[in-house]
């Protein structure tokens, strides 16, 4: 049974179990409960990797497309779904007792939340499951229980709740003109929605997602939220939530706004996000507050990648989404125990070696060291850039180049603390044993992707093949049934 | 300076909006979709209630969502404010108050099973009798400020309305008619027994609803360590 | 019709800026079940009958009890229950 | 499995050898061994035509492969050469002793290695990805060897990072645009398509490589970071990095802007309606890198750095050399990068055995050793001058030729640039050996002990070779004029004994021949007309009527050239490091901005403005 | 008419949506940014609801199975019966978080807290606070640029 539903309700099951089993003196159960949730819907998700033959969408309830959600898995969408529950496993947050169980269920919802929103094919039901991602991190932010977490997490409920208003409103825009909300169905409308209304709508939907996606204006909850929270939930969320969203954004951007204007929009907000991101993290003070303004660099990479046309914008963007995805979660692990000021980590490496070491493998990568999966990243982006090599795209370029420079300079200045000799009054903390294990498979999985790159290459290149058919997405999701215009 | 710039970009998105939605087709939309609904919904679904059948069979997705979501408010609220123990520390409220509970208590519980069990006829459904629902289960707590809802019956009976949803959903995902679609005979439209599955969603939607309102009501009213 | 509507949407809008600008706490909450009543008259209007309960029953009842509950544990106002005559402090 | 893939598994099995043997001493030598024996594959390879590795992929749709021709062999083998002869100085004592204070000798042995394979892999790059790979990794192992020392060497370090990343990101956007215009990333597609490429992408192209590789090599505005990187790093890295490591940025302007895109095109590149062209402002900034840098050496009080800034300074001779149209000028560029690293080598050797001996490298603190340390004075001379470009050393054949060509390339101005630089050069290295070694001993001194053969013998070695390509540099020359044919240029026709051509003959053998006869006569005038002299202690005199006591010092070395040094300082005003300085606190206010911007501005009334100048402008567009 | 009404109606949702926002971006006190949230979100619905009007047309309940009239449409309407529970989720959570913040903080006042927090956080990173609390802060100095140390004492 590999319906890709199951991999969307189990979680959504376990979390409302968690609270009712652990409560029953069944710890046992509901230390188990979580994890097994998340390795089922993962092995259901595995069991559909026949999509990369044949894309294949579900009418929800068996209703006829535009009518009812329907759901869609090609590659591009069983990718993302697939890091959902791996990740989430990875970052488990596998404390108990009362506080510890509202955590797990948390997770869970964020993590079928996240996989909904790889998978849905309905713009409203996007936005649901948005909210719920935005809901459960809420929680998961303030779950720390530390004061600057609630302010930051009450901030970050403003902010983001001021977003999916906009996005409302874009939706509202959306279903005035067309009066449906399937993609496939608004795809075969998209020339209706080339008009002042449509756009705007656009861009208060890309506003609405960007908010999790720390798009440009709308990334300022960034810095407070990672400093706050507890670094597995700042990994979560700048690894993996970010990158789902991005992905929402780009199902809508590919399908249902594929007019000029709208890249142009991802291109120039992404490039605002590098300057901002890079220049800041350049300035501070912390590590996790510098992850944390990095990864809003980083993303701003990923939507410039997007934004490029055609199938090498979605090889691209996936590339870099992905690395971005593997390094910071397992960067923010590592800074879970050296999370303090920059000067406060002398000779943190003689406390803890292979913490170093992966910090610094993962700063190479970061910073596009040939052989690693950086580089490749870096460059598909920069190649698609210099190829289409619009003005615009050659000052991305060159601002992106710009910013692995400041990278380099932040990141090398970290990693020369940590191998400075350490002095005896302020020593720092060793690693925590897990997450040495959590970013050591992290490690791995960068050395084993730049070990395959070929065969990831041959994978990427079908996935965007794909990825870009809109007609293939339309076809197979009404497949051949009329569509009401 | 701040609140100036402001109210001069509000001022533009004002004006961008009521320019957009000037040249919005409002009173005609295209329905592309609310047509066939409202043409298949009766027999495909065979609720009186369109927005019923919309909620629960066309976009019952949705619903699990949202169900998601309140259960998240909850739980994230329960993280930050921690278990509520005990109620609050002060005087019962007067007679009036307290028989008015008395007295509303079952008249409520009714109403709002009522609302639920119609919701596939009537306007109405597991929302507004869920929110009814909780209001019956929290007056007497307001009445009587020493007792206070006991939290795992609560998280039982959402935890266990929650899985229910999904479990009907998993049923019908099972028999190979895809995920939440609607089960059973239709019955005739109109009818109480009618609309296959969909009283059984509404009523988990209901009971689900009703017990998240009711634990968050009573964390907010349980005043332990009241703000200095 | 026209007229309802024209006085239903100034009353929600004054209301909505009397939840801004109101000084009192209390009086903004008010404020704000009357703007969530003035919505759910204007879905009422809009012939969504379901969405007018919702939003009478959720927006104007419950979310004011919330807040109202909300206040009350902020300690910004003392919403007490008992009459005034066993009151000491009345 | 042909000579070079043996090299190069030599060179990587070197690696991990090197981290298991580097703390014995015979381990060491055995290291020392390996560099022998990767020399000798390297004479193995028939320098002449191109050797292709077997070791090749295809990587995103891209051939990568990997093959030596002549210039690269050319530089492989005075890298490999530099990094053996300063792990066998490094092999004995001095690591023993450097090991006791902590230096880690595995990083520095596997680091040295690291570098060499790194090296090897740029210089035998086949395609523009190998080109980048090669690149960033000789960049980061540099970093290896100049962060080992500690102290102010990590600063150096960092300082050298990011100018290495900017440099790096030049050549890759130089890569990417390339291949945006050509389509491919072979070599041979960017040298077919050269010819016809527009102006813009072509100036495009070059600018970005040639910056990237300027950096490298230090070209003027980007030199800052060299000479305290490579002077603080351990004292064989130093020797290495020193000699060879810059010299990379010259491979890759020889590769791409000679050999790829080819003399005539930059010849092509003019400004102001061809006033003047790429090449000439090349020439030019090669002309003062060779000019300023050994100035500043001349006030360097520290022995490495002042050497390390002639490292900065002689880069500017190669580019000037290689940037001369003719044959002559090339070739003389070309030589000129073997000729620098011998006694570059010798020099740095000499003064890290003065260290070891004396634990100092400051000049205020030295002089008089030549009567301790005769063989290490022997060796620092020969090094001068060869450094200074007199004859019979190898400095000064290239230099002969650099400037003949100038004179017959019609560059006078250019000529007038060279002779002031060495002028220069003479005058800062002779303060090296005079506050080294001549003058005065000191009273903290009078214990040295001449260093251990182990440092002196391969000092020696580098002397005879320094001498003996003075007296046949044709024995250079030779290969230099198969880089010439390699790169696509006339080959200079040489002799043994130097150069024969329409420009100018040159033939070492008869200048030596004549040298050595001066110098024997004057011997034997000087000895044979009763030339006594008598050894009289320094407190053995009348010096104006007072007594003099051990500590009064005679030498004169604090505040060196004080008349020049007070005529040139209105010319040299740090305004370089003034504009670095600049440039840097320009990034940093910025920096305060951006994070301002995320702790000040209110982040709900971003989103409001973002919304609003985002329809804003999206309806702009689909309006109009 | 039927314009004008339509524009009485969207006026309404704009007027309600606009001054919520004002309310998150310019309101300082913690209460009324949750209020101002609630009023935003209903006009957002209101707007959504707009989308599905259509005139001469009953709300979409079959009161009659015989006869068939047009009806309004019932998608946005349920999508605004998913919005309105989420909106009073999101509240109920909001609150809870405001309660919190004023326990720990004893303030209500946004820009103090969000102060509070930074200070908080630099303390708990170890980082001297940028911003003292006594002295305003105008006439200080910047900060020296990070890198302006990191690149080292020039050489000559």
């Amino acid at each position: 049974m590999t319906d890709v539903t199951l991999a969307i309700a189990l979680p959504l099951l376990g979390a409302f179990l968690l609270p009712v089993t652990a409560r029953r003196g069944l710890h046992w159960f509901g230390a188990l409960l979580g994890p097994t949730v998340l390795a089922l819907s993962a092995l259901v998700l595995f069991g559909n990797a026949s999509v990369y033959e044949a894309p294949y969408a579900i009418a929800l309830g068996g209703f006829a497309p535009p009518l009812g959600i329907s759901l869609y898995v090609d590659p591009l969408a069983l990718l993302f779904a697939l890091t959902v529950p791996l990740t989430t496993l990875l970052l488990w947050p596998g404390d108990d007792g009362d506080a510890g169980i509202r955590r797990q269920s948390l997770t869970l919802l964020l993590a079928s939340a996240l996989t909904g929103l790889a998978l849905s094919g309905d713009l409203f039901n996007l936005y649901v499951f948005y909210e719920l991602a935005a809901v459960a991190s809420y929680g998961l932010a303030a779950g720390g229980g530390s004061s600057p977490g609630f302010v930051a997490a009450f901030r970050y409920l403003l902010i983001s709740a001021l977003g999916s208003v906009f996005g409302l409103m874009g939706i509202a825009l959306i279903y005035f003109q067309t009066g449906t909300l399937n993609l496939a169905h608004l795809a075969t409308l998209s020339e209706q929605l080339a008009n002042p209304q449509g756009l705007a709508a656009f861009a208060m939907l890309v506003i609405g997602f960007g908010v999790k996606a720390e798009l440009f204006p709308v990334n300022g909850w960034v810095p407070e939220v990672y400093g706050a929270a507890s670094k597995r939930v700042a990994a979560l969320l700048a690894g993996l939530a970010s990158k789902l969203a991005v992905l929402a954004i780009v199902r809508i951007l590919l399908l249902v706004f594929p007019h000029e204007e709208a890249r142009q929009l991802l291109l120039v907000l992404g490039i605002l996000g590098v300057i901002t991101g890079e220049l800041a993290a350049y300035q501070a003070r912390d590590i996790t507050r510098m992850l944390g303004w990095s990864s809003v660099g980083q993303l701003g990479v990923v939507f410039i990648a997007f934004s490029l046309p055609g199938k090498a914008g979605l090889i691209a963007g996936v590339t870099v989404a992905m690395h971005h995805l593997v390094v910071k979660s397992a960067l923010f692990l590592l800074a879970d125990r050296w999370g303090g000021a920059i000067a406060r980590l002398k000779g943190a490496a003689s406390s803890s070696r292979p913490g170093a070491a992966m910090f610094v493998l993962f700063s190479l990568s970061l910073l596009g060291l040939p052989p690693l999966p950086g580089f490749w990243s870096k460059f598909l982006v920069l190649g698609g850039l210099a190829d289409a090599g619009s003005t615009l795209q050659l000052a991305a370029m060159a601002i992106i180049l710009a910013g692995t420079v400041l990278e380099g300079a932040y990141l090398m200045r970290v990693i020369t603390t940590l191998y400075k000799p350490v002095d005896a009054k302020a020593m720092p903390q060793r690693q925590h044993p897990g997450n040495l294990f959590a970013s050591a498979m992290f490690a791995a999985v960068l050395l084993c992707s730049a070990v395959m790159v070929n065969p990831l290459w041959q994978g990427l290149n079908a996935m965007a093949e794909s990825g870009v058919d809109t007609k293939g997405y339309i076809e197979t999701v009404f497949d051949g049934k009329e569509i009401p215009r | 300076m701040r609140s100036l710039a402001t109210l001069l970009f509000l001022g533009g998105l004002i004006f961008l909006l009521t320019v957009l939605t000037g040249n919005l087709p409002f009173g005609n939309p295209p329905m592309l979709v609310g047509d066939a609904i409202q043409k298949g919904a009766a027999d495909e679904v065979g609720a009186a209630n369109f927005v019923t059948a919309v909620v629960l069979a066309y976009r019952g997705l949705d619903t699990l969502g949202e169900l998601s979501i309140l259960f998240a408010a909850a739980t994230a609220g329960g993280l930050v404010l921690g278990a509520a123990h005990g109620g609050s520390h002060q005087r019962p409220a007067g007679f009036i108050l307290r028989a008015g509970a008395d007295l509303l208590f079952p008249l409520l519980l009714v109403v709002g099973l009522y609302i639920v069990m119609h919701g596939h006829l009537t306007p109405g459904g597991g929302f507004q009798g869920g929110v009814v629902l909780a209001a019956a289960f929290f007056l007497p707590l307001l009445a009587r400020p020493g007792e206070t809802l006991s939290h795992p019956w609560l998280s039982l009976v959402e935890g266990l309305a929650g899985t229910a949803f999904i479990v009907v959903g998993l049923i019908a995902l099972f028999q190979g008619h895809g995920f939440l679609a609607p089960m059973f005979d239709k019955g005739t439209l109109g009818e109480l027994v009618s609309s296959g599955s969909l009283p059984v969603l509404y009523l988990a939607v209901g009971l689900k609803v009703g017990s998240e309102l009711a634990s968050l009501l009573s964390r907010l009213a349980s005043d332990d360590e009241v703000a200095s | 019709m026209i007229w309802m509507a024209l006085t239903v949407v100034t009353l929600t809008l004054g209301a909505a800026l009397a939840v801004m600008l109101l000084d009192n706490l209390l009086a903004a909450v008010a404020a704000a079940s009357v703007v969530s009543l003035g919505v759910s008259v204007m879905f009422v209007m809009l012939r969504a009958p379901d969405v007018a309960m919702t939003e009478a029953a959720v927006g104007a009842g419950l979310s004011s009890l919330i807040l109202a509950l909300a206040l009350r544990r902020l300690g910004l106002i003392k919403l007490d229950l008992s009459e005034k005559g066993k009151d000491g402090d009345a | 499995m042909n000579a070079f893939d043996l090299l190069m598994l030599v060179a990587t099995a070197a690696i991990p050898m090197s981290a298991l043997l580097a703390p014995i001493a015979f381990g060491r030598w055995l290291l020392v061994a390996a560099y022998a024996v990767e020399l000798g594959l390297l004479f193995m390879l028939t320098p002449g035509d191109a050797t292709r590795s077997a070791v090749a992929f295809q990587l995103l749709g891209n051939d990568v492969g990997w093959q030596l021709d002549a210039l690269g062999w050319f530089f492989a083998v005075i890298t490999v050469g530099a990094a053996g002869f300063s792990a066998a100085f490094a092999a004995g004592e001095w690591s023993a002793a450097n090991g006791r204070q902590g230096l880690s000798l595995r990083w520095l042995y596997g680091g040295l290695q690291i570098n060499v394979l790194a090296m090897l892999l740029l210089l035998s790059s086949a395609d523009f990805i190998s080109l980048f790979i090669g690149w960033e990794l000789t960049s980061w192992s540099g970093l290896i060897l100049m962060l080992l020392a500690g102290g102010q060497a990590i600063r150096a370090a960092l300082r050298y990072i990011v100018y290495a990343l900017a440099g790096g990101m030049a050549v890759f956007a130089g890569m990417l645009v390339t291949q945006a215009h050509v389509g491919s990333l072979q070599f041979a597609a960017l040298s077919a398509a050269a010819p016809n490429l527009p102006n813009t992408a072509l100036w495009s192209i070059t600018l970005l490589f040639v910056l990237g590789f300027a950096v490298k090599m230090a070209i003027l505005p980007f030199h800052l970071w060299q000479p305290p990187a490579y002077a603080y790093s351990p004292g064989p890295a130093s020797a290495f990095l020193g000699s060879i490591s810059a010299r990379m940025g010259l491979f890759g302007i020889a590769l791409v802007a000679i050999k790829l895109i080819g003399l005539g095109q930059l010849l092509t590149l003019s400004l102001w309606r061809d006033v003047v062209d790429l090449r000439d402002i090349l020439l030019w900034v090669a002309a003062l890198t060779a000019i300023l840098p050994t100035y500043v050496a001349m006030r360097q009080n520290d022995a490495r750095l002042l050497l390390s800034w002639h490292g900065v300074g002689q880069g500017g001779y190669m580019l000037l050399g290689l940037m001369i149209a003719d044959s002559l000028g090339n070739a003389g560029g070309l030589l000129h990068v073997f000729n620098y690293a011998s006694y570059q080598v010798i020099l740095l050797l000499a003064v890290f055995a003065v260290i070891h001996r004396t634990g100092t490298a400051d000049l205020n603190r030295l002089g008089g050793l030549v009567a301790r340390m005769p063989l290490t004075f022997l060796a620092m001379l020969v090094g001068i001058i060869g450094l200074a470009g007199l004859p019979p050393m190898n400095g000064f054949v290239s230099k002969w030729m650099i400037y003949r060509s100038l004179v017959s390339e019609g560059m006078p101005l250019l000529f007038v640039a060279t002779v002031i630089s060495t002028l220069g050069t003479v005058l800062s290295v002779y303060k090296l050996l005079h506050n080294t070694f001549l003058g005065q001993l000191r009273l903290e001194h009078v214990e040295v002990k001449e260093a251990p053969w182990s440092m002196t013998i391969p000092m020696l070695l580098l002397c005879v070779v320094v001498f003996v390509t003075g007296v046949a540099p044709g024995l250079v020359l030779s290969h230099v004029a198969s880089v010439q044919q390699a790169i696509g240029l006339e080959p200079v026709n040489y002799i043994l004994g130097g150069i024969e051509s329409p420009a100018g003959s040159l033939d070492m053998l008869w200048i030596s021949g004549i040298l050595f006869a001066g110098f024997g006569i004057g011997a034997l005038l000087f000895y044979g007309f009763g030339g006594r002299s008598k050894r009289v202690h320094q407190l053995d005199n009348y010096a104006g009527g007072h007594f003099l006591t051990a500590d009064v010092r005679y030498q004169y070395s604090d505040n060196f050239y004080a008349g020049l040094m007070h005529r040139i300082r209105p010319w040299y005003r740090n305004s370089f490091v003034w504009l670095e300085s600049s440039l840097v606190s320009a990034v940093g206010a910025a920096g305060m901005l951006a994070r301002g911007f995320f702790k000040q501005a209110n982040p709900a009334q971003w989103a409001l403005v973002g919304t609003t100048v985002v329809m804003t402008w999206m309806m702009w567009h689909a309006l109009g | 008419m039927t314009t004008s009404i339509g524009f009485i109606f969207f006026i309404g949702a704009i007027g309600l949506g606009a001054i919520g926002i004002a309310g998150i971006v310019l309101a300082n006190h913690l209460f009324r940014l949750v209020l101002a949230l609630a009023i935003a979100e209903a006009g957002a619905n209101l707007l959504l609801i707009l989308a599905g009007y259509r005139w001469d047309a009953v709300a979409p309940i079959v009161s009659d199975p015989a006869v068939v009239q047009t009806m309004v449409d019932p998608v946005p309407q349920a999508m605004v019966l998913t919005a309105i529970v989420i909106g009073v989720g999101v509240q109920a959570l909001a609150l809870t978080l405001v309660i919190r913040i004023r326990q720990r903080y004893g303030t209500l006042d946004m820009q103090e807290a969000r102060q509070r927090m930074q200070d908080d956080l630099d303390a708990a990173a170890g980082i001297t606070p940028s911003r003292s609390r006594e002295r305003p802060a105008g006439g200080r100095p910047l900060p020296a640029p990070a890198a302006a140390v990191e690149a080292g004492v020039q050489h000559d």
